[in-house]
């Protein structure tokens, strides 16, 4: 083998990334305080560039790179741009809040950073190894980051529960990935592809033997019932800049695994794990849905209406075609965007000694701002489904394709327990709305906070004007 | 000579085994954490052992690379784990697990 | 002339992006401007909309003013609009009634009035895309973000009970909603596209067209709203502010209406046919259980409202007679169906007319006495003499009395229902006496005898502004009670291929 | 013609236009000079109609004046029948609506005393009255003109509407309003039956116009139609039962009359216009306007003519113990209207609308005579606290004494030949029920004599037993008032024998009023008719004669020579006087069972159906029920690791379950 | 029986028993140790398993490193022995209960009972090396080749670690007082005094 096999302009953007990570992490060990400003600057910078380099080398074919361990193609690219923006977007959206809370230091951004590598590494994993090293470097990052905040005994007890629970999860995966090794003799994901579709009699079982931990892994990642437990107390707990990097990009990457794996690896199993996929997903449904009602936490209702969303996502997974693919892709897309939008409120409410993640701090927001209240009206609305957002045509795409496998009664279900979940959608903006503010000052926050957040809202809007170019985008990944 | 017994599956059954060891300590350990923690490391164990056996049986080197990478990851994961641990005992003063419950509902 | 123009994305656009520049004017600066502006541009919609009638041929049942384009090309959705004879006149009824109600908030509302207007002008677009709109999902989008002017309106500027009315609101209808969305797309799995037209056309067994004739009936019977999911509108009135409860009625539950005829009957005649009793009943219930209710009502609205649903009782009644009409065999002529679907297309609009003119009146009492209880009134029409004539004039025509516009339909409706079953003649009919007794009830206590109180006492006649709202209101009954052949002439060729679609199964 | 007919009605409507929406500019005179000359022009141009019809023979006139809408092949318009029979009453209507306009100058010129000094409503009342009698002309003109269903019920509902405003015109008196809203409730009632009537002809003939229908008429008698499952009812029973059931509200039949004797809570001039003269026999008009209908079924005569002959006699037995002096004279229109409902069933169509007629003018005289009292007693209207007026008001004691022996049927006055025409007829109809109903019409003569006299003498003749103030200040009413009791008192005499031989026997109606062949009650009449004079004669040789003058003569010595008779009869009969004067309970009854029935219904669906039911258990129960499940729910989310991992381990054997083994 | 096959149970006998050990013990120092003794005897299976480099590995890495890091981290924090046990008993048979469940379905599909899953040709590839075979030097050669991503990857989680341990566990002790020269120089004047203007008071 040489360099040049190692073809490895195709990862440019994760190695520039990596780099740039590594150099942050140098420079901010020398930066005082009052100029980690720098660091911030160099992060954001840092995502900009990577997302030219993204754009600027788009895959025509699927490509491979170092020996096959890494995958370019359609998907990659188009999770990899999201990943890249909704990130830019947290870390716009953290900076005030994470000054106001003294935590405004450079292991942030190096950590944020190597998740996102992580996240990079597991939408192009072509190797069961390279997702577990993908994953497990963005969960060590999410884990370190919940605990962040010293100080919270709240962030220290959801980090962990979120590690411990998550420990387990990879030591399921681990198990599950052992057992389709042995079975295919080999790491590589098409390989794995290729026996599993030439797998007969006893070893079938096997296949699926592996195949329920892994589910169980994908599920847990996501966040679907019963793997969901984590979800609440995470959200929760930890510090909203976390939370928001928690809830938003992750998805995107959890969604990426479950194609990498369920789809190219053992999408020969489909009417196998289309069943589990179905039982997870009308229990997240359920469960997320009908819980979220009794919050009275705005980043736990979220947590809760992220697990109801996620039943949304498998839905369209289970659908087992491409366009169920597509449209469970673009429902993980506007998810992770409403969700940015959704946390990016509650920081921008947030203040210093004060964390506004209860519902009823968001009371009379109307009156503070008549415009984020808007904007947040147009965020939980798309939550909700209610058109012109993008939310529902999220919504409607992964009800076509599941109605298009004959599954109406899914369908029903879904819309079902959706209507159960408008409710607690709606309290949100009846307190923002309805009620007489308590808290009259007016909301304070930066330029770019204000700018990015409006695009945030208006883009859940004119998404959902217009939703054909992105749902083009998802479609043509799968073609 | 006698022919040999044990096989891949004994292996793989001891895998098993410790995989449900792990999973039992997991569900009856309520009070300490870091024995939480040992129990995770078993189940890593169990994949491994998994993983070597396969890996010998197919006469094929990845599994054990993958063993290699795991014990990596576990390591830094311990890490992380007991920095987290440490963190938790500072601001609660306890490590018990049933005292973890500020976050619930 | 006008087919050049792109007309109908004009009446839509204008008032919606009239109202989101109405929005960023904000509430900042002088209320007048935005009152103005609100004024302007809903009347340029109206002036518009005229153009739609003025180019109308009425001659044929085709989609006219038809504007095509791809919009969601993934799922063969377009950005599609059309009108016909059941579509046109309930557009000119949006932009007409939304003039009213940009003038009724006029100087009564103080609290963010710009939010308020824009509100009403996107809820206008909104209703009109709903009207015009020839694909499902298009349709689907307007009608559900349309809930939401609504629902901000009654939350924001609402009264006491304002947030568990507008929540109930919102909910019942989007429970409704849903289920129609799961049945469009089951439509468009199954023949693979979204224009309303090709549903039309697509043959469904018996099975599917239960399934879908549910789902359609849960959207539409509660937007109606029928019984028994009708109790979200009571609610919904009584909070809602003098404009949200004027629109409410006027257009909102003729949207129910419209569904029934453009996609309920058409798509799933045959389930259409099989469940026609369970339509009636409902219907019948309505009008005879609610006109009960409505007679105990201590509140004006409520009242009012109560009366709506008693009279949108008279649509579905005359939407689904008409299967039993053919089927009847004293019925020699075979006559009746059209006039039955006529009648309920004359109600909806005269409903528009009426009912949105009697929460003006109550808007108009409301503003200067704080209260809708009838208790708290009496003997109005001495201090106010002009507005009493008025309230007695529009009361009658809530009673249906021939010469305003509340005639015609009920009369069309309860003759061609004869022609069914005499029985639903018999008991829609009872309208004529329970719509009277509620409504005039109400009048007598509220207007006649002495002065009730020192409120009463010091009340001011109308002024110039409810003056116009009022005569507008008025004209407009009389009009259409004296002369409907021209809103009747522009329904026929619709009518006629509706009904001569629906006669054919499907199956 | 077309103009012309249509001028009639229009000159009216202008008149109330003006007046209604002009009065505050235009001033009272302008208000009651433009709606004068407005009726006054519809009167002309209709005796123009009459003698174009009557006596220029013309053919009738038919045709549509405009088309409201045509839907479903089925035509709504607007036109105008005129024939022999509508002119008529168009003469009639017009004629004593002129005369109620002049009077309402005189009665209302202080009406202000009547409204609260602060009420805007009173300031134009006066105009307002004037525009709303106007108005009713007009509406009344288009019932009796209209020549099909629709615009029949257009004006069948105009004037039920100016009657809800007429009666309820004092808005400040409690009882006027309640009065107003059970008349134009009771009317709703029959209406009901008429608007499925109307149904029922668009059904089975496929048209609204009268000629188009009566064409079917053969056609349809000999359908049946099932109401109830398993019975069969002849379509044209049924449609003229319907039918009837809208002439019952408007014309006060047995038991739609209840609302008749509270309308008196309007003015006066109402009272006459249209509360006795005109709008109450619109009915009566109608099923004469429909007998090519009626004439097929026997079953709705019967119906018909029991009803009417029950109203004739026990509304009149309930005159006798009234003492306002409107609610007499308005029991005894009760009771005469009884009069021309039996003579319809009897098939004396002519007969009915002849009494229409004749009544229409001695019942205005009485009422505006009546009314005359009243504006002299200064508003009060209880005959007990009269008597003796003959001194003071001697034109109104002369007028009213032509009306009263016009009421009772004095040989020769004009209410003496409608009225012994009706019995005659019913003594010689065939349709089921006629022996009854000539039982009661004959008892009626009697109790119509009784009762009228009775209030006669109570007011003019006896001791004057009104108070000082009052009688310092009486005087015989101005001559607005006088001059058109006069002008209503001259027809009260003639009319009735000049045109019984041409509009009875003769062929007045021609073809608008159509009769069976086996009918020939009022034919049998016709055979010994010999002349008006001759008619006076031979009716010596019946009982009614005897019957009326003994009704005289009874009340004569009960309340004029032995008034205590009165009330020892009263004290005996305790128990019918208390069920005459509680009116036999029907207003109790209605007002338990319907209005508060209908209350109670309504309320109980209110509060056990919507709001209990559907609100509290449906719609809340449900959404508490999602709330609570959430509570229980989100226990399971204790914050327990152990349980946490608990879960995930359940979620692992599940599927595993799931995948191996199912 | 061979005597690799007695080998096996005997190590495999150790791992079950300390195994179990870890988790039923009372003092988590216990079970750190117990946990010791499950890696050594692992990593002897391993050794028959001809993973010779990683079984000296796992001892070195994990016994040698992270459980003394376990240990360690035990004795710093101070705990209560004695409550260690409570529950467990009551929780003993719903636990065991799962675990047997779970053993059973395991043991079913990958076990020498239940259908054959793994008798696949590629599975009967064992091969006895040569004495000279170098296990560390076959995965060092498709480490850095083959898997140099992986490799990179994994030396970044390690860094992560090192970042995540440092940062959340690294501290100023507050109790102990120092200078920061830094603010020493940057203070100024009007830090240290402020001069306010005030009315003069006039006492009553």
């Amino acid at each position: 083998m040489t360099f040049e096999s190692l073809n490895i302009a195709i990862a440019l953007p994760e190695v520039f990334l990596l780099t740039m990570a590594c150099l942050i992490l140098v420079v901010d060990v020398y930066l005082p305080q009052e100029k980690r400003n720098l660091t911030y600057v160099l992060t954001q910078f840092s995502l900009i560039i990577t997302l030219a380099l993204l754009l600027s080398n788009p895959a025509e074919t699927r490509v491979l790179a170092f020996n096959d361990l890494f995958v370019q193609d359609a998907m990659a690219d188009a999770l990899k741009l999201f990943i890249i923006i909704i990130s830019f977007g947290v870390f716009v959206y953290s900076r005030e809040y994470l000054q106001a809370r003294n935590i405004f230091k450079g292991e942030f951004y190096v950590l944020g950073l190597f998740s996102i590598v992580g996240m990079m590494l597991m939408v192009s994993a072509n190797n069961l190894l390279m997702l577990y090293l993908g994953l497990e470097l963005l969960s060590l990052c999410l884990y370190a980051l919940v605990a962040f905040n010293r100080d919270n005994g709240n962030a220290s007890e959801a980090a962990m529960k979120y590690f411990v629970l998550g420990a387990i999860a990879s030591g399921m995966l681990l198990y599950g990935m052992s057992i389709l090794y042995g079975l295919s003799g080999s790491l590589n994901l098409s390989e794995i592809a290729q026996a599993v579709t030439n797998a007969e009699g006893a070893q079938n079982i096997g296949m699926i033997f592996a195949l329920v931990f892994i589910v169980v892994a994908l599920a847990f990642k996501l966040g679907a019932v019963p793997f969901h437990m984590w979800m609440p107390d995470v959200y929760q707990g930890s510090p909203t800049a976390v939370t928001a990097l928690i809830a938003t990009a992750p998805k995107l990457a959890g969604f990426a695994m479950i194609m990498r794996l369920l789809v190219e690896a053992l999408g020969g199993l489909q009417a196998d794990w289309q069943q589990m996929i179905i039982v997870l997903s009308v229990l997240s449904l359920a469960v997320g849905n009908i819980i979220a009602i009794a919050q009275t936490n705005l980043k736990r209702m979220l947590a809760y209406s992220t697990i109801s969303h996620v039943g949304f996502i498998l839905l369209g997974i289970l659908a087992g075609t491409s366009e169920g693919y597509s449209s469970a892709m673009f429902y993980t897309i506007s998810y992770a965007l409403m969700s940015l939008g959704g946390f990016g409120v509650i920081m921008l409410m947030a203040r210093q000694g004060f964390e506004a993640d209860n519902i009823s701090d968001l009371t009379g927001l109307n009156q503070r701002s008549p415009w984020f209240a808007f904007i947040m009206m147009i965020l939980m609305l798309s939550m909700a489904g209610v058109p012109p957002t993008v939310g529902f045509w999220a919504k409607l795409a992964v009800l076509t394709a599941v109605v298009d496998v004959d599954l109406v009664w899914m369908a029903i279900i879904a819309v079902f327990f959706s209507i159960i979940g408008i409710f607690y959608y709606l309290r949100i903006i009846k307190v923002m709305y309805f009620d007489d503010a308590v808290d009259t000052r007016p909301l304070e926050c930066g330029r770019d906070m204000q700018i990015a957040l409006s695009t945030n809202g208006l883009a859940i809007l004119a998404l959902g004007l217009y939703p054909a170019a992105l749902m083009t985008l998802c479609v043509s990944v799968f073609n | 000579m006698d022919t040999s017994v044990i096989g891949l599956t004994s292996y793989l059954t001891l895998g098993a085994i410790l995989f449900s060891i792990s999973v039992a300590g997991i569900f009856l350990n309520r009070k300490n954490i870091v024995v939480l923690l040992m129990c995770i490391e078993l189940m890593l164990l169990a994949a491994n052992i998994n993983f070597i056996a396969f890996s010998h049986y197919l006469n094929d080197s990845a599994g054990q690379v993958f063993v290699f990478f795991i014990l990596t990851v576990a390591a830094a994961e311990a890490a992380i784990g007991l920095a987290i641990l440490v963190t938790l005992f500072r601001s609660r003063r306890t490590i018990d697990v049933e005292d973890l419950d500020a976050l619930k509902g | 002339m006008f087919a050049d123009l792109p007309l109908l994305s004009l009446i839509v656009w204008l008032p919606i992006f009239g109202g989101v520049a109405v929005l960023l004017s904000g509430d900042k600066g002088d209320a007048n401007g935005v009152r103005v502006l609100s004024l302007v541009i809903s009347i340029a919609t109206f002036i518009l909309s005229l153009g739609l009638y003025a180019g109308f041929d009425s001659s044929t049942s085709a989609m006219q003013f038809v504007e095509k384009t791809p919009w969601i090309p993934g799922f063969g959705i377009n950005y599609h609009f059309g009108v016909d004879g059941f579509s046109m006149p309930l557009i000119i009824l949006t932009t007409f009634t939304t003039i009213l109600v940009v003038l009724a908030g006029w100087e009564v509302i103080k609290k963010k009035p710009a939010q308020y207007l824009a509100a009403f002008l996107i809820m206008e677009g909104l209703m009109i895309a709903v009207f015009a709109a020839l694909d499902a999902i298009f349709f689907y989008v307007f009608w559900e973000a349309m809930l939401v002017p609504m629902f901000i309106l009654i939350g924001v500027w609402g009264g006491e009970r304002r947030v568990y009315a507008t929540i109930k609101f919102f909910i019942y209808t989007f429970i409704g909603s849903v289920f129609m969305l799961v049945a469009l797309i089951y439509m468009y799995y199954k023949g693979g596209s979204f224009a309303i037209l090709d549903m039309h056309a697509m043959p469904l067994t018996l099975n599917e067209q239960t399934f879908i004739f549910f789902a359609f009936l849960a959207a539409f019977a509660v937007k109606v709203p029928m019984w028994p999911v009708h109790t979200w509108l009571p609610d919904a009135h009584v909070e809602a502010p003098t404009g949200g409860s004027v629109i409410l009625a006027a257009i909102m539950l003729k949207i129910g209406g419209y569904g029934f005829i453009r996609f309920s009957m058409p798509i799933t005649p045959d389930a259409a046919h099989s469940f026609d009793w369970l339509i009636i009943f409902m219907s019948l219930v309505a009008v005879v259980y609610i006109g009960f209710v409505a007679l105990v009502q201590k509140d004006m609205k409520k009242l009012v409202a109560y009366s709506s649903i008693a009279h949108m009782g008279f649509v579905t009644l005359g939407l689904f007679v008409v299967f039993q009409i053919w089927e009847n065999p004293a019925n020699v002529s075979g006559g009746g169906a059209a006039l039955a679907v006529e009648g309920a297309m004359i109600q909806m609009i005269s409903h528009g007319f009426i009912s949105g003119a009697m929460f003006l009146m109550i808007g108009v009492l409301y503003d200067r006495m704080h209260t809708r209880e009838i208790n708290a009134y009496g003997g109005v029409v001495h201090t106010m003499p002009i507005f009493a004539a008025f309230a007695v004039f529009f009361s009658m025509a809530n009673a249906g009395l021939p010469g305003t516009s509340g005639f015609v339909g009920e009369f069309m409706v309860i003759i061609a229902s004869f022609q069914a079953n005499f029985w639903y003649a018999f008991l829609g009919a009872l309208t004529l006496i329970l719509g009277a007794a509620y409504t005039l009830w109400m009048v007598k206590r509220v207007f006649y005898g002495e002065i009730a109180n020192e409120g009463v006492r010091a009340l001011k006649d109308l002024n110039a502004r409810e003056l116009t709202i009022m005569t507008t209101l008025a004209i407009a009954v009389l009009i259409l009670g004296l002369w409907p052949a021209p809103v009747v002439d522009v329904m026929h060729a619709s009518v006629e291929n509706f009904l001569q679609h629906i006669a054919v199964s499907k199956l | 013609m077309d103009n012309l007919y249509l001028a009639i009605p229009l000159a009216s409507l202008f008149g109330a236009i003006v007046a209604g929406f002009f009065g505050a500019q235009i001033g009272r005179k302008g208000a009651h000079t433009v709606t004068i000359l407005g009726v006054g022009t519809s009167f002309i141009l209709s005796l123009f109609a009459l003698n174009h019809h009557v006596f220029n023979d013309a053919a009738a006139y038919n045709h549509s004046v405009y088309e409201w809408m045509v839907s479903d092949g089925l035509r709504f318009e607007v036109g105008f029948l005129i024939d022999n029979l509508t002119v008529m009453m168009m003469s009639v209507v017009t004629g004593v609506s002129l005369m109620v306009h002049v009077y309402t100058i005189g009665y209302m010129e202080d009406d202000l005393h009547n409204w609260p000094k602060e009420s805007l409503a009173g300031t134009n009342s006066y105009q307002r009255f004037f525009s709303y009698i106007s108005l009713f002309t007009f509406s009344m003109l288009m019932l009796v003109m209209s020549n099909n269903f629709m615009q029949l019920f257009f004006g069948w509902e105009a004037v039920g509407l100016v009657s809800y405003l007429l009666i309820g015109f004092w808005s400040v008196r409690p009882t006027a309003v309640y009065a107003n809203l059970k008349a134009f409730l009771v009317n709703r009632v029959g209406d009901f039956g008429f608007i499925l009537g109307i149904a029922a002809v668009v059904m089975y003939s496929g048209s609204l116009d009268y000629y188009e229908v009566f064409d079917k008429a053969g056609e349809m008698s000999q359908q049946t139609m099932s109401i109830f499952s398993g019975t069969e009812w002849n379509v044209i029973s049924v449609i003229c039962i319907l039918l009837f059931i809208g002439a019952m509200g408007k014309s006060a039949q047995m038991p739609l009359h209840v609302w008749l004797p509270d309308s008196m809570e309007g003015p006066t001039p109402i009272s006459a216009l249209i509360h006795a003269a005109t709008m109450v026999t619109a009915g009566i008009f109608m099923v004469s306007r429909m007998s090519p209908l009626f004439e097929l079924s026997e079953a709705a005569l019967s119906f018909i003519i029991v009803i009417g002959s029950l109203t004739a006699i026990l509304m009149g037995l309930v005159g006798i113990v009234q003492n306002d002096i409107k609610r007499v004279v308005a029991y005894s229109t009760l009771s005469q209207l009884g009069y021309m409902t039996v003579a319809l069933g009897a098939s004396a169509y002519s007969a009915a609308v002849f009494h229409l007629m004749t009544h229409a003018f001695f019942k205005a005289l009485l009422f505006l005579a009546a009314g005359s009292v009243i504006i002299a007693m200064h508003h009060e209207q209880d005959i007990r606290k009269m008597g003796g007026l003959k001194k003071y008001l001697p034109i109104t004691y002369w007028t009213s004494l032509v009306g009263s022996l016009a009421l009772i049927g004095f040989p020769g006055f004009s209410g003496f030949f409608s009225k012994d025409a009706i019995i005659e007829a019913v003594h010689h109809s065939t349709i089921p029920g006629h022996q009854f109903a000539y039982i009661a019409v004959l008892s009626g003569v009697f109790i119509t004599a009784f009762y009228s006299f009775r209030m006669f003498f109570l007011v003019f003749h006896g001791e004057e037993r009104m108070d000082k103030h009052t009688k310092e200040h009486l005087h015989e009413t101005p001559w607005v008032v006088t001059v058109p009791l006069i002008l209503l008192a001259i027809p009260s005499v003639f009319i009735g024998g000049f045109t019984i031989g041409d509009m009875l026997f003769g062929d007045y109606f021609g073809s608008a009023i159509y009769i069976a062949e086996n009918h020939t009650g009022l034919a049998e009449v016709g055979k010994h008719f010999h002349g008006a004079w001759a008619f006076v004669e031979h009716s010596f040789a019946g009982p009614a004669v005897y019957l009326a003058a003994a009704g005289v003569i009874s009340s004569w010595y009960i309340y004029m020579k032995q008034p205590s008779i009165a009330d020892s009869l009263k004290q005996r009969f305790i128990i019918i006087y208390n069920l005459l004067d509680r009116k036999y309970y029907f207003d109790e009854f209605n007002s338990a069972v319907f209005a508060g029935g209908s209350r109670q219904l309504g309320d109980r669906l209110w509060q056990v159906g919507d709001v209990k039911f559907i609100d509290g258990v449906l719609v809340n129960g449900s959404a508490k029920l999602v709330a609570w499940f959430a509570g229980v729910t989100r226990q399971l989310q204790t914050g327990m690791l152990y349980h946490y991992a608990f879960a995930m381990i359940i979620g692992v054997l599940m599927l595993l379950v799931m995948g191996l083994f199912i | 029986m061979t005597i690799t096959d007695f080998l096996f149970f005997a190590f495999a006998g150790v791992v079950v028993a300390s195994a179990l050990g870890v988790v039923a013990s009372k003092n988590p120092v216990h079970s750190a140790l117990f946990l010791v003794l499950t890696f050594f005897s692992c990593s002897a299976i391993w050794l028959m398993l001809e993973a010779e480099f990683l079984a000296i590995t796992l001892v070195l890495v994990y016994v040698g490193a992270v459980m003394v890091l376990f240990l360690f981290v035990v004795m710093m924090l101070d705990i209560n022995v004695a409550k260690m046990r409570e529950g467990f008993v009551s929780y003993l048979p719903v636990g065991a209960l799962f675990a047997f469940l779970m053993l059973a379905i395991m043991v079913y599909v990958v076990g020498p009972v239940g259908p054959d899953v793994m008798s696949t040709a590629a599975l009967d590839n064992a091969v006895k090396h040569a004495a000279d075979y170098s296990n560390t030097e076959a995965l060092g050669e498709i480490l850095y080749t083959d898997y140099v991503l992986a490799f990179e990857i994994a030396a970044v989680i390690l860094l992560v670690a090192i970042i995540a341990a440092i940062s959340l566990t690294l501290r100023r002790r507050t109790t102990t007082k120092y200078q920061t020269p830094a603010n020493q120089i940057k203070v100024k004047r009007d830090d240290r005094l402020k001069i306010i203007k005030s009315d003069a008071e006039v006492l009553k």
